[in-house]
C-alpha cells in the first residue's frame, strides 16, 4: 500500500462523508446548545428536538413522504430487520395466521437472513429466483402470493449488480391483494427518484452512509394509511412513535437529514455524470478484454459495474491492485464473512467466474481522471496476472 | 479470503510480484518435460516445464493460475528446480511449501496441488533422465 | 428562556459531549483515510477496521474486559434488549425450558419493557420490589431464582436514584445456579469503577453518552467462558461475530473509545469531585426545607441527587426554572412519554410526592459556581410557589 | 406534562410570573367568605377569600397548589372579581377559563377544580349580601 489513498471505487459498500455533512455535523458535535437529551422536556433538550425535526422532514422529502412517516434506525440493517421481522411478526401474532412471506434470493444478508430467522420462527418463506439480468420481476411476485402472505420484501436496487426493481409494480399488485410490501432501498435513495406516496409502498428502508452522509443511521419509512403492522426490534422508552426506542443521535440525524438535503437537489444530475463516468469506465476496460459484465446494463443504478475477467484469480487481482485501487471482490462484498457471492450464483454464473469478478462503484466524488487511472490499473493488472496463465485457463475461468 | 499484503509474508510479495519464472522455456536443445495439476474448485491451475540437457535439467518455468500464495509457490518451486534440479525439486511438498511462504493453514489444500504438479514434473523428468 | 445557556443538571439524561472527544470526532469525519466500510476487505477498509479495534480495545478497557468480548451496538437500549431478549430467546428456544426471568420493578424502560415483550413471547417474569432506599437486595435475587430460570438482568445503577446494586454479589450467585447475570450499567460505567473478570457478571450494557462520548453508540459485553447464548436482534452481514449485523460507525465508535479512554483515567477523581458538588448542592438547599431525597445516600452514584419539594407542584416548578435549569422532573426522565415515575412509586412515595421531585444530576464539567446559583434559583423558585399555597398544602403534598 | 414556555399563553406566563392576587387579605371591616376545592389527584387546590363590605365585594385573593394554567386561572377569577364583584365571578366557568388562558384540552379537569372553589365562594359570598 503507497503513501497516498487509493482510487475508491466501493461507493457502494459506503460512500464518504460529504465535506459539507461533515462540517455540519462537526459543528455540531460541540455547539453547547444541542448536547441535550432530544427527549428532555427542558429547553436546550427542545432545542436538540427541534433540530432533530428539522433534518426529519429533510430526510423524508428525499422520498418524498411525510415526516411523521420516517423512524430513525440505526442504519440499513436494523430498518431492514425492524421491517422484516417486525411485520411479520406482528402478522404472526396477530392470530391472523399470515405466516407466508415472499422475497428473494438476492437481497443484502440484512433481508435474506432476517428473512431465514423468520423460516426458524416458522414461517414460510418464497424464494423468488432473478432473471439471467438479475431482476426480480413483477409478474413472478404476483404468481408468488398466497391468502396468507403476510409481507413482500424485495430490495430497490442490488448492491452487487445494481439491477433495480420495479418497485411501483410491486407495490400495485400487493396493494390489491392487502400484502405489506417492503423494499430495502438503502443503494437507490439518492441515487434515483423515488416517490413513496406515488408508488405506495409500506415500508421503505434507507441510510445515510450510502448517500453522502454518516455511518451508523438509517431510516425506515413507514406509510401512513394504512399503516402496516410492526412489532419493535427493540423495546424501551417508546422514542419514534413506539417503533425504535433508544435516545437519538442528534448529530447522526442532523448529518443524515444535510445528506439527503444535498442529494434530493442533484439526482438527475450526478446520475448522468455517473453513468457516462461508468461507460467510460467499461470503455477502458476493453483493454482487459475477454471480460464481461454481471448484472443488466439497463434498468440498473448508474453508478455499479460489475465486472469479471477471463482467466483471473480473484484473491491475487486484489493484491495487484492493493494500495492502488479500493473495490470488492465478487467473493464479498463489505460483510463480514467471505464466501463466493450468492447473488452472482444466483445469476447462474460459476464460482470461478464469481470469483473472478470485481463491483467497482462510483460516487459523486469520482472523476473522469481517476476512472481513467483506473481503467489503466486494472487492464495492467489482469494482463500481468494472465501472462503467467497455463494454456487454456482463460477459456475454463469465464 | 484475506487481500491484505501484510498478511502475505515477504517472500510471498516479492514472488508475487516479479513471479520469476513464469515464461515459456527458452528455444533449446535437450527434451521438455511438464507437469500440470488443476483444481479449478480448489483454485489453483499449475504447470511446470522443464527443459533437460545431458540427463540435467537446465531450465524451469511455470505457469499458474490460483492466489498469491500458489503463484509464488509455484515461483518458488520453479526456481528450486532450476537451481537443485530433480533432487532439488524432491525435497520439497505442500508443508514445505508451508513453511517456506508463511502460509496460512487454509492454503494447504491450493498448495497441494502445488505439489501434485511437482510430482507429475519430476516422474516425467525421472523418465527421461 | 433566556439567550445564555441554562445550568445543566441532566447529566444522568445525557452528558455533553466532551470537547476532546468532539475534537477526534471531527478530525475523523474528515478524514480521508478513515472513509471505507470498516468491513471491507481493502486498504481503506483496513485502516478503518484497525481504528475501531484500537477504539474497541479502550472501550473493554473501562471494565476490564478482554476485546473480543466488546459488541458495539447503537446504544444502551440495544445492548439491554439484546442482552435480555437475545439471553431468554436463545434459552427458550434451545428446548431447554428455561423460561423464567428476574428482574425488577425499578429497571430502565429498555430493561422493563424488553422483559414485558418476554412476557408476551410466553416468559414467566419474576419482578423484584426495592428497599425503601430503592436499592435491589442480592439476597432477594437469590430466593427468586427456580430451576427454569434463564436470566437475572438488573441494573447496575438506577437512573432516577443512582442506587447501586452489589453486582458481585448477584453474579456471585447467579454463577452458582448456573443462571446468566446480566447488568444495565449505562448510568455507572466511567463514574464508578467496573470489572467484569472480577465480578463475574455475564452480560454488561453500556453507552457512550452517558460517559463524555457520542449519542448513538453502545456496548454489550459478552463474557467469554462461560459463554452466554444470545440470539441476535437484527440479522445480515455478520458483523460482531454475528451478534449485531450492521455497518459499524467508524467516527462513533472512535468517539466512544476517547470517551472511555478518558473516563477510565479520571473516575476516582471525578468521583470525588462530584460527590462534594452533590453534597454542596443538598446543603444549598436546605433552604428550600421541607424536602426530602428519593433513594439512598449511601451506595449511590456520586452524581444523582433526586429530591423532592414539600407542596411543589411539578409543572410549575418546571416552568419556573425553564430556561435557567434544565433538570429532569421525577414525571419523566428523558423518556419518550411522560407518566409518574414508576421508580419513585415503587419507593413508595405518592404521586403528589413524585411530581413534586426533581433528579438533580451532575458531570465532568459541573463547577461550584453552577452549584450555588443552582441552589439559589431553585431555593427562590420553590419559595416563591409555596408564597401562593393554600394553608395544610405543604403538610400534604410531600 | 408540558413545560415548555412557549406551550403557555403569553397570559398565562404573565399570570404564574405575577401572580396577582396571591396573598392574605388585608386587615379590614366588613365579612370574609371563602371558598375552597381540593383534588390532590388531579392537581389542583385553590382557595378562594374575598372581604364584603356594604354588601359589594372590596378584596378578593387566591392560594394555589396547581400547575401553571391552575396558577393563572386562579389569579384570573380573583382579579375579575376584585374588578367585577360576585356578577363578575358569576360570569366564569372551566370553558371561559379555557378560552381565556388558551389551555390544551387535558387541562380541563384542572379548571373544573378552580371552578368548583369559584362557586362554593360565590354561594358563600351570596348567603353574606
Ligand atoms: C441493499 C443494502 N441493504 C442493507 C445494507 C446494510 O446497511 P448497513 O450496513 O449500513 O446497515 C446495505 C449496505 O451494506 C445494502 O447495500
Ligand atoms: C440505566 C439506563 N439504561 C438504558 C438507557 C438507554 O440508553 P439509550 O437511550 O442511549 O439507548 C439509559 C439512558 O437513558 C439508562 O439510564
Amino acid at each position: 500500500m503507497g503513501d497516498s489513498q487509493p482510487i475508491y471505487l466501493d461507493h457502494a459498500a459506503t460512500a464518504p462523508l460529504d465535506p459539507r455533512v461533515a462540517a455540519i455535523m462537526s459543528e455540531c458535535l460541540s455547539d453547547p446548545a444541542l448536547q441535550a437529551n432530544p427527549a428532555s422536556a427542558h429547553a436546550p433538550g427542545r432545542a436538540a428536538a427541534a433540530r432533530i425535526e428539522g433534518a426529519r422532514a429533510q430526510v423524508a422529502r428525499l422520498i418524498n413522504a411525510p415526516p411523521e412517516s420516517i423512524v430513525f434506525t440505526s442504519g440499513a440493517t436494523e430498518s431492514v430487520n425492524l421491517a422484516i421481522l417486525g411485520a411479520a411478526r406482528a402478522a404472526g401474532a396477530a392470530g391472523r395466521g399470515l405466516r407466508h412471506v415472499v422475497t428473494s434470493r438476492i437481497e443484502h444478508r440484512a433481508g435474506l437472513v432476517a428473512c431465514r430467522q423468520l423460516e426458524r420462527e416458522g414461517f414460510e418463506v418464497t424464494w423468488l429466483k432473478p432473471t439471467a439480468d438479475g431482476r426480480i420481476d413483477a409478474a413472478a411476485v404476483a404468481e408468488a402470493l398466497r391468502p396468507d402472505t403476510a409481507l413482500v420484501s424485495l430490495m430497490h436496487a442490488n448492491n452487487e449488480t445494481g439491477a433495480l426493481t420495479d418497485i411501483d409494480a410491486v407495490a400495485a399488485c400487493c396493494r390489491d391483494r392487502g400484502v405489506v410490501f417492503h423494499t430495502d432501498a438503502a443503494q437507490s435513495a439518492g441515487k434515483v427518484p423515488i416517490d413513496v406516496v406515488a408508488s405506495g409502498v409500506a415500508l421503505l428502508s434507507f441510510c445515510a452512509h450510502k448517500l453522502g452522509g454518516p455511518k451508523g443511521i438509517g431510516a425506515l419509512y413507514v406509510r401512513r394509511r394504512p399503516r402496516p403492522a410492526l412489532q419493535a426490534l427493540q423495546f424501551g422508552g417508546g422514542h419514534e412513535g413506539g417503533l425504535r426506542s433508544g435516545t437519538l443521535a442528534t448529530h447522526q440525524v442532523i448529518g443524515f437529514g444535510a445528506a439527503c438535503a444535498l442529494a434530493s437537489g442533484a439526482i438527475a444530475q450526478d446520475a448522468a455524470r455517473i453513468r457516462a463516468l461508468r461507460d467510460r469506465l467499461w470503455l477502458g476496460l476493453q483493454g482487459a478484454a475477454p471480460l464481461w459484465r454481471n448484472g443488466a446494463a439497463e434498468s440498473s443504478l448508474p453508478a455499479i459495474l460489475n465486472v469479471g475477467f477471463a482467466g483471473i484469480e480473484g484473491e491475487s487481482l486484489l493484491l495487484e491492485l492493493d494500495g492502488r485501487l479500493a473495490v470488492s471482490s465478487g467473493a464479498a462484498c463489505a460483510s463480514a464473512t467471505a464466501e463466493p457471492s450468492y447473488v452472482l450464483r444466483s445469476l447462474g454464473r460459476s464460482d470461478e467466474a464469481i470469483q473472478a469478478s470485481l463491483r467497482l462503484s462510483l460516487g459523486r466524488g469520482t472523476t473522469a481522471t481517476e476512472i481513467d487511472r483506473a481503467a489503466r490499473i486494472l487492464v495492467d493488472g489482469v494482463r500481468r496476472l494472465r501472462s503467467a496463465l497455463p494454456a487454456g485457463a482463460l477459456e475454463r475461468i469465464a | 479470503m484475506s487481500r491484505d499484503a501484510a498478511h502475505y509474508s515477504p517472500r510471498v510479495l516479492e514472488l508475487f510480484v516479479q513471479l520469476p519464472g513464469a515464461d515459456a522455456l527458452a528455444a533449446g536443445a535437450g527434451a521438455m518435460a511438464s507437469g500440470e495439476a488443476i483444481a479449478l474448485d480448489r483454485g489453483a491451475w499449475i504447470r511446470f516445464e522443464v527443459r533437460i540437457e545431458g540427463g540435467r535439467i537446465v531450465d524451469c518455468v511455470f505457469r499458474a493460475w490460483g492466489c498469491p500464495h500458489t503463484l509464488a509457490a509455484a515461483a518458488w518451486v520453479a526456481t528450486e528446480i532450476r537451481n537443485g534440479g530433480i533432487a532439488g525439486g524432491a525435497a520439497i511438498d505442500a508443508s514445505r511449501l508451508m513453511r517456506e511462504l508463511g502460509a496460512p493453514a487454509e492454503k494447504m489444500g491450493r498448495l497441494l496441488v502445488v505439489e501434485d504438479a511437482l510430482r507429475a514434473l519430476l516422474d516425467r523428468a525421472r523418465a527421461l533422465q
